[in-house]
């Protein structure tokens, strides 16, 4: 069973996290992504997130694969939503179950880290004065080069 | 000439005006394709800053495209 | 309000987690201890927390105070068991709420780490076997001398 | 004699036979009452090993203590 769910509805994260309980984990480490009322400044009143699903999938489990050979844990979980989100919603979660804490913080860490990265998912801002735009991209169809922020994604914001 | 299947994301769907196309084209590659589809629909975004899925797996540019593969042109995600 | 919380009584943490969302946080990290079912080897049955609470919750809402001062984080709460816990059971809840990911996660670890140097609690674990014992000092009782063991504190386990 | 409230945590409560007590004496610091205490009750845990605490502070081993002082010798926490 996939452990990397792409679901367009709210989030049931009470069940996420009972499902990784485990008898031999001491410690669990558990991110969330919640959606900000401002970017830049800007007043945000909602994102929507665009995936490629059956890549997005493919990927988000090869993440947690990896995770799994990378560090001494016990199980993992994640999801990541689509559909158009309200401030405060949760756009991501992601729950690490392991025996020792260390291992829990920096795998649940790697997780969110590699999804930023690699998994096939778009988020565009809806502002609160009309505008819609795409986060990551939005400077290049307008002027025709890359910008930096790319690279460094500080719109993604957590 | 082969038929590719192709979807769009982001701001590739915006500037393209569509979510997906069925496309003849004579690109043996997918760097050829994504040429093809700079001049056509004005793409900003050149491949070094994309990556290329051919039937929803990864691929490098220089794959080779055949008859009725499912195209997807990545730009950088934003997901999280 | 002390947000660093000792509790004697099963713990509702979605309650802790709802009392920590902030519409200008982006990220939320929190983190769990879970009583595991051994250490060492040894089959736990169950494991007692007691805490001298004054200086306990004097001490966990300093660390939470430093973790506001020195991370860039919206908000953070902390709570800690005592009494006789089971097996999967929550023995301690950090969440802490903040704009970026990585303020989340560090000081989410700087809190448990913190809160296992200085707080003044101490656990005894309930074996299969009939056994209780302290956790970190049970050695010195017999030896009268202190174990490398006291100062790594893998009995923590977490 | 000053009298000093003690409150014995962890193993120290076990190798006393009680949790707490108030105790009259001449020690005039923490830690000459710490001295005082692991003679009588031989507590193995030396005090570099200890932290202090009077009236619930954490407080340096040569606190002066006081009649009524409320103090807790503090062993390796093992929290969390």
């Amino acid at each position: 069973m996939s452990r990397f769910l792409i679901v367009d509805t709210l989030a049931d994260i009470s069940s996420f996290r009972e499902s990784l309980t485990r008898s031999e984990a001491g410690g669990f480490c558990s991110f969330e992504g919640w959606v900000r009322h401002t970017n830049d400044g800007r007043s945000v009143s909602g994102i929507e997130y665009v995936a490629f699903i059956p890549l997005a999938m493919s990927e988000g489990q090869a993440i947690l694969d990896e995770t799994q050979a990378r560090f001494d844990i016990t199980t993992s979980l994640a999801m990541h939503r689509t559909g158009y989100l309200e401030v405060g919603d949760i756009a991501v979660w992601i729950g690490v179950a392991a025996p020792h804490r260390d291992a829990a913080f920096r795998a649940c860490r790697y997780v969110i880290d590699e999804i930023k990265k690699r998994v096939p998912i778009w988020k565009r801002e809806h502002y609160v004065d009309g505008c819609v735009e795409w986060v990551a991209c939005h400077q290049d169809a307008e002027s025709g080069h890359v910008p930096n922020r790319m690279d460094e994604s500080p719109e993604t914001r957590v | 000439m082969p038929h590719i299947e192709l979807e769009y994301f982001a701001q590739l769907g915006d500037v393209a005006g569509r979510r997906a196309e069925t496309r003849e084209t004579v690109a043996g590659t997918a760097a050829a394709l994504y040429d093809e589809l700079r001049k056509d629909y004005g793409f900003a975004l050149p491949s070094e800053r994309m990556r290329v899925a051919v039937n929803a797996v990864f691929r490098p540019w220089d794959q080779e495209l055949h008859d009725g593969d499912h195209v997807v042109f990545i730009p950088p995600v934003s997901g999280g």
